[in-house]
Formats: C-alpha cells, sequence, structure tokens
C-alpha cells in the first residue's frame, strides 16, 4: 500500500505570450516562490526539487542542472523528465512516486516552457524519426488535424461544434487572470478565422505560451501538519501507445491511451458514472474538437455524445460538467507546464480557490489529464478527502 | 528503506565506437530481449512498466523516448522516460516498487554518441546567459576540476594516468568492453593533450549502446532468481551548476548523496564495508576525486588510493573492475551500466573480471558540467 | 509597469546547428536500399500476428516477435487509399535542413494495398476541395539515377482515378 | 547472401534551431553597464549581503530575490584553469587557449572566462587578474576579450 501524497502548495505564474523582463530561470523562480508562499514554507524544507520541460524548444540540455540556482534544486536532490505534452503530469506523476515510496516527505515539482525563445513547431516536428516521417510532420497541428477528420467522420461533430468549444474555453480565460488568450470570441468569429490546418483554424489550435507551474506535495504526516486544506492525489494513470499509425485504429477496434487510462482508473476507483462522482474535469485539450472527443475516449460520456454535450452547454464552466473552466490548454499552452497546470488547476477547484473561474458545483473529486508523445495519456484523480 | 527492492537482472550490449547497422530501438530491442531472457518472464505479460533514460539533444530528437513502446512491447501500458543519467532511471524504477504501485519494472537505457558531436551537446546545457558563448564544454570542465584537484590536494598527472592503465586493463576482462588496451603511465601522458592535464587517452571515449534491468519487489524477485541483488541505500543530489558557485574539488553533492546512501543502507565506514565499486569516472582525474567523495579514502588522498593499489582488480576495494567509463560506455546509459556491472558482480556472474565473494558494492552515476548530478546505489546480496 | 517600458533589454541570439548521422537500423536500410535498387515499396510481416507493416519494423509493437524474416516481405502499393490528411498553410523552419517549408503543403495518411500500417507522405494536390478522404491515391517514384535510398525517393502521393 | 555485408544506410542531417535569449531584467542591466562603460557588477543580495558575480537575480545562499548590482573593480584572482588544445565548432577561439574561473574582488562567487596576455607557463593559481575588454561592445560576455595579469 502506497503512503499517501497530498498537493500541498500550488503557484503559477500569469501566461502570456512574451515575457521579456524575465530569463526563463526568472520564470520557474517565480512559480517555485508562490507555490513555497502558498504552502506557507521555505526552500530549505523542500526534500527534493524536480523540474520537467521540453529540451529543444528552449535548447538547454540539461536544464534540470542548469537552472538549479533558480529552482531551488542545487544542493539537493532532484530529477528532470521529457516526455512532450505529458511532461507536466509526469512531474506531478514522479512527484507521487517519490512520497508514497517512501523516500521522501516533502517535495517541489516544477513543470515549465519559456516559448517566446524558440520555435515551437520546429522543435515539436523533431519528435519523429528523422530518416522516416519527420519532413511529414508539422508541429503537433497534423496529428491533431488526423484525428479531428477521423472525428467528425466517425461521429457527426461538425466544426460549428470545434468553434462552441472554443467561444467557451474564451469565457472561462476571461474569468482566469492567470489564462494567456482572455479575450472573448463568438462562435462565429472562432468559424471566421485563418484555417491553419484544416480543420483546425487558428482559434481551434492551442497557443504558444510560457509560463511555470509549481507544486509541493506532502506525505500524509506532513500534509496534516502543514496544510489545512490538502488535495489528495488519489489516483493515476500513464498509458503509453505504439508510435504513429495506432491512433486511427484502421481495419481494428479503435482503442487509444485515453481509452485505456480512463479504463483502468474508474475502474480502480470504483467510479461507474464519472460525471457524477467527479465534478470537473481539467483536460489538457490541445485543439478545439480535442474536449469532446476525449471526453468519448476517457469513457465519461458515449460514444458520438461529446459534441452533444457541447451543444447543450453542459461543459461550460457553470454547466452540469464543466470542462477545463481555467480556459484549458486551447487557451494557454506553455507545454512543459501545461500538464502539471491542469493538476493544478483541478487542486484549485477541490480546495474551492479558483477564483473568479470557481465552478459552480461542489467539486469533491476532479480528473486532470496530461497528452502528449505519440498520443500517450496521462489521467489523475484528485480528491478532497484522502480516502 | 520501507520495503526491499530487488534486481533480478540486467543485461548490456557490446560497447562500440560505432554501431552503424543498428537503429537506436535496435539497441533497445537486444537489450530488452537478453535481459527478459535472463530473468525468465514474459515481456508482455509480466512487466508493468517501462521507464527508459535519453537525452534529447544527444538522439536529435525532441521526446527521445518517442519509439520506445514499440522496442519494449510498452503498447498501452504504463511508461516513462527520465532524461538524465541511467542511474537515476534505476532509482525512479526503486520508486514504483517501493510505492507498491508496481511489482516488477524495466528500465532501459540507449544512447547513440557517435551520431553526433558530443562538445556541441554539452556546450547547449551551460548557462546561456554567462558562459555559453564561451565555447565551454565538459572537457574543459574536468580540466579545470583537475587542475584545481593538483593545485589544492597536490595530485599528479601520473596519479591520473594510472587510473587509465587500470581501467583501460580491467577492460580486457570484460566481453562488453570497448576499449580493452594495455598501457603504461607513459603512453597516457604522451597521449595528444587535450586540455591540460587531461590528455586523450584520459577522457572517455565516443561510444554507442544500451543497458537494461529488471526490477522487483521482494517476493517477485525471490521467485524469480536464487540470486536477487538489494538495493538498500540510494542518494542524488545536485551541485550548482556554475563552477564559481562551488569549490570544484569539494564534490558537496557526491558527498551528501553517497552518505544518504550509507546511512539508508546502515554502512558505517565505506572502506571496509564495501567489496567493490562501479563509479562515473567521464575522466581519469574524476575516478580519484569520486572515490574520495565516496568516503573511500579522506579527502585529498584520491592519489594515494591509486597508489596503494587497492583499487586494482586483485586489490583490496576495486574500483572499476569493468573498465569503468574509461573503457567507453556512451553518456545517460553510463550510470545504468554501473548499476548492472555491480549486479553481475553480486550475482557472481561477471566473467573474468568478477570479484571474489562481493557480498556489497557502489554503483555510481552522475552527470553535468564537473559532475554536477551525483545518484549513489547502495547494492548487496543476500541479508534478512 | 510604466516605468519597465523604457528600459532597454539585452537578447542573446543563438542557433543551434548540430549535425547528426542517423543510423536507419536493418529493417529500414533494407526498405531504402529496395527502394534506391529496385523502386519498390517494401513491406514487412509479422509472423505471430500477420500484419504487414509498411514502414517496415524490426520487431512488432504488439507482440513483440521478430519480423526480420527477408523472404516474408511484400511489395506493397504502389496503389493506396487516403486515409485522412492534413493541410500546411502556414510556412515552418524545417529544422533538418534549416529551410523554410514551401506551402501550401499536403500530407496524407495513407493505407498501401497489401499494407496493415499508414505511411505518411505529402499529396501532390494541394486544393482542400479535390482531396476527398478515402480517395485512391498512387505513390510517384523518382527515376533510378535520382534516387538515394531515403523517403524522398517518393516524390508524392497523386491522385488517381480507378 | 549475407556473407558481404551491406553498407549501413545512415541519414544525414540537423538540427537547425534559432533561439532568442532574454537575459532578463537585472542581467541586462550588468550587460548595459559592461558594454557602456566597460564596468563589472555583482549582484548583492538584500537579506545575507552576499554578492554573486556574474550576477544572477536568485541568492545562491540564501534562495531571495536579487535585485540590486553594486560595482565591482574587475580586478580579481584566478581559482584554477585549463588550456584547451583540441578544436571544436563551439569554441570562440582558437586552441590553444587558456580559460579558468576568476573571482572579482568583492564577489563571493566567481566566473568563468579567458585568460590572455601571459604565456601559458606563466599562469598560475592564484594570480592576480583584471579585464581586458573588447574595443566594439555588444552586450554580452565576449565583450570582455579576456582577463590579464595585473
Amino acid at each position: 500500500m502506497a503512503n499517501r501524497v497530498a498537493i500541498v502548495g500550488i503557484g503559477q505564474t500569469t501566461h502570456s505570450g512574451r515575457r521579456p523582463y524575465v530569463n526563463d530561470g526568472e520564470l520557474i523562480y517565480d512559480a517555485v516562490t508562490k507555490a513555497l508562499a502558498d504552502a506557507d514554507l521555505s526552500i530549505n524544507d523542500m526534500e527534493s526539487v524536480m523540474s520537467g520541460n521540453m529540451d529543444l524548444f528552449e535548447g538547454h540540455h540539461l536544464n534540470d542542472a542548469m537552472l538549479n540556482l533558480y529552482s531551488g534544486a542545487a544542493g539537493k536532490p532532484g530529477f528532470k523528465m521529457n516526455t512532450g505534452g505529458t511532461v507536466g503530469s509526469m512531474m506531478a506523476i514522479q512527484g507521487w512516486y517519490h512520497v508514497a515510496s517512501g523516500l521522501f516527505d516533502l517535495v517541489l515539482v516544477i513543470g515549465w516552457e519559456k516559448h517566446d525563445e524558440g520555435l515551437v513547431t520546429p522543435a515539436i516536428s523533431t519528435i519523429t524519426d528523422p530518416a522516416v516521417d519527420r519532413p511529414f510532420l508539422v508541429g503537433a497541428i497534423g496529428g491533431l488535424a488526423t484525428v479531428s477528420v477521423a472525428y467528425m467522420q466517425r461521429s457527426g461533430c461538425k466544426l460549428e461544434h470545434a468553434a462552441m468549444v472554443r467561444a467557451n474555453a474564451s469565457q472561462a480565460a476571461a474569468r482566469n487572470p492567470n489564462a494567456h488568450m482572455r479575450e472573448i470570441y463568438s462562435v462565429e468569429e472562432v468559424m471566421n478565422a485563418r484555417m491553419v490546418m484544416y480543420p483546425l483554424n487558428l482559434l481551434m489550435c492551442c497557443p504558444t505560451s510560457l509560463g511555470a507551474t509549481a507544486l509541493i506535495l506532502a506525505s500524509e504526516s506532513k500534509a496534516k501538519k502543514i496544510c489545512k486544506k490538502p488535495v489528495w492525489m488519489k489516483d493515476h494513470v500513464t498509458v503509453h501507445v505504439e508510435y504513429g499509425g495506432a491512433q486511427f485504429g484502421i481495419g481494428e477496434k479503435r482503442w487509444t491511451s485515453h481509452m485505456e487510462a480512463g479504463a483502468k482508473l474508474f475502474k480502480r476507483n470504483n467510479i461507474t458514472k464519472p460525471m457524477v462522482e467527479t465534478q470537473v474535469f481539467e483536460m489538457y485539450d490541445p485543439m478545439a474538437f480535442a474536449i469532446p472527443m476525449w471526453l468519448e475516449d476517457f469513457l465519461i460520456c458515449e460514444p458520438n455524445e461529446g459534441w452533444k454535450l457541447v451543444e447543450k452547454g453542459a461543459l461550460k464552466l457553470e454547466g452540469e460538467y464543466p470542462v477545463s473552466p481555467s480556459g484549458g490548454v486551447l487557451c494557454t499552452n506553455s507545454i512543459g507546464d501545461s500538464a502539471i497546470l491542469r493538476v493544478a488547476e483541478a487542486a484549485l477547484q477541490i480546495r474551492g480557490d479558483a477564483g473568479e473561474h470557481q465552478v459552480t458545483r461542489e467539486v469533491k473529486q476532479a480528473l486532470a489529464s496530461g497528452f502528449g508523445g505519440s498520443y500517450w495519456s496521462d489521467l489523475l484523480l484528485l480528491s478532497k478527502t484522502k480516502d | 528503506m520501507a520495503g526491499r527492492v530487488g534486481i533480478v537482472a540486467a543485461s548490456m550490449t557490446k560497447f562500440e565506437a560505432a554501431k552503424p547497422y543498428q537503429h537506436l530501438m535496435d539497441l533497445v530491442v537486444e537489450v530488452t530481449d537478453k535481459v527478459v531472457e535472463a530473468a525468465g518472464i514474459n515481456l508482455k505479460d509480466d512487466v508493468e512498466a517501462v521507464i527508459s533514460c535519453s537525452q534529447d539533444h544527444w538522439d536529435g530528437r525532441t521526446i527521445s523516448s518517442m519509439p520506445i513502446p514499440d522496442a519494449v512491447c510498452s503498447h498501452l501500458k504504463d511508461e516513462s522516460k527520465v532524461a538524465g543519467d541511467g542511474a537515476y532511471a534505476v532509482l525512479y524504477g526503486a520508486m514504483h516498487i517501493l510505492s507498491g504501485d508496481n511489482k516488477l519494472v524495466l528500465v532501459v537505457s540507449h544512447c547513440e554518441e557517435s551520431i553526433t558531436d558530443g562538445t556541441m551537446i554539452e556546450n547547449w546545457s551551460i548557462d546561456h546567459i554567462f558562459h555559453r558563448m564561451l565555447g565551454l564544454d565538459y572537457t574543459m570542465g574536468a580540466a579545470m576540476q583537475a587542475k584545481r584537484y593538483m593545485d589544492k590536494y597536490k595530485l599528479t598527472p601520473e596519479q591520473f594516468a594510472k587510473v587509465v592503465v587500470k581501467n583501460k586493463g580491467n577492460a580486457r576482462k570484460n566481453q562488453y568492453a570497448q576499449e580493452a588496451m594495455d598501457l603504461t603511465i607513459e603512453q597516457v601522458l604522451k597521449s595528444k593533450m587535450l586540455a591540460d592535464p587531461i590528455t586523450e587517452l584520459q577522457k572517455k571515449p565516443v561510444s554507442d549502446g544500451a543497458c537494461a534491468m529488471i526490477l522487483a519487489n521482494e517476493e517477485v524477485a525471490k521467485k524469480l532468481t536464487p540470486h536477487p541483488v538489494w538495493i538498500t541505500g540510494v542518494g542524488n543530489y545536485y551541485e550548482a551548476h556554475n563552477p564559481g558557485d562551488r569549490d570544484l574539488v569539494e564534490c558537496a553533492a557526491l558527498i551528501k548523496a553517497a552518505q544518504k546512501a550509507y546511512k539508508m543502507a546502515g554502512i558505517g565506514n565505506p572502506a571496509k564495508d564495501i567489496d567493490l565499486v562501479e563509479l562515473s569516472e567521464y575522466y581519469a582525474p574524476q575516478e580519484l576525486l569520486w572515490t574520495e567523495g565516496l568516503g573511500l579514502c579522506g579527502r585529498g588522498e584520491g592519489g594515494k588510493l591509486i597508489d596503494s593499489g587497492k583499487t586494482q582488480l586483485k586489490g583490496e576495494l576495486p574500483v572499476n573492475p569493468s573498465g569503468g567509463l574509461l573503457s567507453g560506455i556512451p553518456v545517460t546509459v553510463a550510470g545504468m551500466t554501473r548499476v548492472a556491472e555491480a549486479v553481475w558482480q553480486l550475482q557472481g556472474i561477471a566473467g573474468e573480471h568478477q570479484v571474489q565473494g562481493a557480498r556489497r558494492a557502489i554503483a555510481h552515476g552522475c552527470g553535468g558540467l564537473c559532475g554536477q548530478m551525483h545518484c549513489v546505489l547502495v547494492l548487496e546480496k543476500g541479508g534478512k | 509597469m510604466k516605468a519597465k517600458t523604457q528600459e532597454e533589454l539585452i537578447y542573446l541570439n543563438m542557433t543551434m546547428k548540430v549535425p547528426y548521422k542517423w543510423r536507419t537500423g536493418e529493417t529500414m536500410g533494407e526498405f531504402f536500399r529496395e527502394l534506391k535498387e529496385n523502386g519498390i515499396i517494401y513491406a514487412n510481416q509479422c509472423p505471430t500476428c500477420g500484419r504487414h507493416f509498411c514502414l517496415p519494423k524490426s520487431v512488432c509493437t504488439r507482440d513483440h516477435t521478430k519480423c526480420t524474416e527477408r523472404s516474408k516481405w511484400i511489395p506493397v502499393g504502389p496503389k493506396g487509399t487516403l486515409v485522412t490528411y492534413f493541410m500546411a498553410e502556414q510556412s515552418f523552419l524545417l529544422p533538418t535542413t534549416g529551410e523554410m517549408l514551401k506551402i501550401p503543403f499536403a500530407v496524407g495518411i495513407v493505407l498501401l494495398d497489401g499494407a496493415a500500417v499508414i505511411l505518411q507522405h505529402q499529396l501532390e494536390e494541394t486544393d482542400t476541395e479535390k482531396i476527398k478522404p478515402f480517395m485512391r491515391v498512387e505513390a510517384v517514384i523518382k527515376p533510378k539515377e535520382e534516387r538515394k535510398g531515403n523517403i524522398y525517393d517518393i516524390v508524392h502521393f497523386k491522385t488517381i482515378h480507378e | 547472401m549475407e556473407a558481404v555485408k551491406k553498407e549501413p544506410v545512415l541519414f544525414e542531417g540537423y538540427v537547425i534551431m534559432p533561439y532568442k535569449y532574454s537575459v532578463g531584467s537585472l542581467a541586462s542591466k550588468f550587460f548595459i553597464k559592461l558594454r557602456d562603460s566597460k564596468v563589472l557588477s555583482g549582484a548583492k543580495c538584500p537579506k545575507c549581503q552576499m554578492v554573486n558575480f556574474p550576477p544572477r537575480s536568485v541568492c545562491p545562499k540564501c534562495f531571495s530575490k536579487v535585485e540590486e548590482l553594486v560595482e565591482l573593480s574587475g580586478k580579481g584572482k584566478l581559482e584554477t584553469f585549463t588550456v584547451v588544445h583540441y578544436e571544436s565548432a563551439v569554441q570562440a577561439l582558437k586552441p590553444p587557449y587558456a580559460i579558468g574561473v576568476i573571482k572579482l574582488d568583492g564577489a563571493d562567487t566567481a566566473i568563468t572566462h579567458f585568460i590572455g596576455g601571459v604565456d601559458f607557463k606563466d599562469i598560475k593559481p592564484g594570480m592576480k587578474l583584471e579585464p581586458v575588454f573588447k574595443a566594439k561592445r555588444d552586450a554580452n560576455i565576449l565583450d570582455i576579450e579576456y582577463f590579464q595579469p595585473a
């Protein structure tokens, strides 16, 4: 039986497209000091400091070591991971393992990205095999566009539904002071945006943002001592799939990493009605079709029902099952930070500290997801109570 | 530690200056198949989680673990990647087991250094605001560190050269080693000067290869093998990045990592309690410095230790009986091979370089400029 | 914040240009050799699950069986079905060469006749009105003297009407 | 048939990626002073008074935010060094050249930079050094050409 792990401190920077007054180390420092202030702890209390980000996005090799003055890791234990979009959730999970293993009681995990320093799309293109498919990948949008086409064909979802998702997200982000794109768009405005890669237009793709998020995780005994409102990391699932191709499900039954993750997590926690037993979902939604499509994939709603929930307005902040009330990745995407930000936002919803974008439902349990690599999936279950 | 983590089996490729016929994933397939066979398990059904270790810059690929599911059959499985030294992947695997989340974990690390220019990769790890433009790389860092070592503790180039003679000599008995050589101190010192005092033979050669390991909880490990090797102590620490923020020969991070691991394992006097050491010496002087950091001798006595002959293969406390990194092991794979070698020694299957009767070993991984991060593992056989 | 806008900020421009000699491995190596020498696109087969892979795999992802038996290779395509596609209407830097992508650029996800796994390659057609999912396409292979044994030996997929 | 091993098939290319790094507010002030007035400054911690050089906005000792620059004389002491004899594509100078860790007077941490204007055999740890500035300066660390014996 693993030791229980709680989130006892949350810090996030504001997110934006450019922030030239700080360098990348200072960006990390901003999130770390905010998390320490939130938990009312000092850096000396941290037993291990882990950070995650994508090396080629800022160009730094071994940047955990390079920037450890700013993360507070200098002179401490620490780790570095990078798995694309799932980096952030992987960091939260790595923090969980540090504490659950009994080796550490209080750790700091950081996810960050400063996209204004490099070029994101070429860097993403290098996730492919250089000899085989690198020439034919244009950033992450290519694959996302492809699954969107397939989803529209399969489910009956229309471009308009994606536009509705984006319009909803813009309303949510407008209420989140830390979000990057906070302009409010109507469905029509989204529909009229410039096409980037069919079927995704500019507004239906996530932006490139910069920002950092830090979480402080504690063991049960520590958490009780230092925190009034601990948020328990009840469970987490990581699912990877074969490289390329698999997500399109050709000639075989479609079974994606999200499906496996949802199936595993809900079974292990006896969740039969995810939309009732969890009250909010901070989803890693890198493009507008993700929310309806992946609600189906995570087995949260029935197949081909996702876009109908969008149509009903059920997924809005004040709706029956709020998804990404922070505005999600659609409005803020600093890749190494995006997935840990989902965990942070879900935890804030449980604490009731999300401020203006606090959902109207009472939140006892929340889901957070990460998405990255070759259609990989992380799914985390957070809870107000420890059991 | 709460429970015990057992290492059931380990595997490596042969290390070579270049493996032009093999895709990186072919290396992973090779070591995975070997380790699965050695452990007597079924890859698809028994492995619950996979942890790989690699570096995006070295592979020229963002998310260098991208094709890993194909190579290790982890489709629809739990998998993660540590971007650091291979010893950290072993440590992370141990955490998976200790948390109770997994019973059996596969860890792999892979790197083909020969596909690119290492000095460039190293340069991109240097602080970009004040130092990267100088063209700094790890060889210069190690040379400044060695020079400081000579200055502060009066070590000699001959003592550094002895490390090379020993390690490349030990490599002659290791079937996986890349550069097995019969050298004299003079030959080492007369090889091409890279950065004073480090000559070409004192630097780890460019190398390609991979390593893998099966970790399991106590119950499963005991079922799978009569010779499980237990991880009884772990410690990992960072130094400050800027060489000017630390005294380069004080290796504070290594000392902390070692002390933590020893405390956990109940080791009072490592020089006495340890039977062998496999450490990560990217440059010859580092082996002496790391033996000090590991507490195997007093401060400034690394030179005396090599002079004493204790660290020879047949000595009281063999250091790098496998030939160490100087015989050629790629970065990122390095730390995991140290653990693997120690495991084989404790299982008594190391082959010609077997240290007789070894019961307790230290494996050490490190990385970064002037050894900026260190990971120490204490490994034992038998016991409770 | 206002005062700050007056402040001069220093930027450092650095371009990473690291050379690589990536290995394709025995299996993809053989695929490229065949493409170069004979202009044939090959798929290999997993002896356990029977799936044909194009691009060939050295080991089957699902059951970890080695698929290296050369006699089991079969030519696939060059005709195939477009499963889906995407269009790049904005140019990007290509990190392998440092050049900018020439737009419009359409990439098709193609299932070659006889293969079980999709291949991703450029489409000749760039008019989204004319690209229909599940339409038939055919690989255009460079003349022998121009072939170099890499993925560019396939120029693109052209639309065919059967 | 497999007796003659076929040539391995390699794919040669690059990873080319341009970056434009912001050095941040504090380091900008440092580089501007360096460029405009040939002045080297350290960053002084408001809490523990430690002066870190090269100036970074976080105190290496107490993790406090550091916003104040203090001028240093530029003179300092060599802690350690090496003479580089091999060539690599990333080097800023043509070898052989000397590079070392230099602690400036009044600073608690040290910088790594080139050592020039002296015979390699005369470079000794502990020797006094002073900076030599480039005539044309671009607000980066290479505005210091090297440190020479003071």
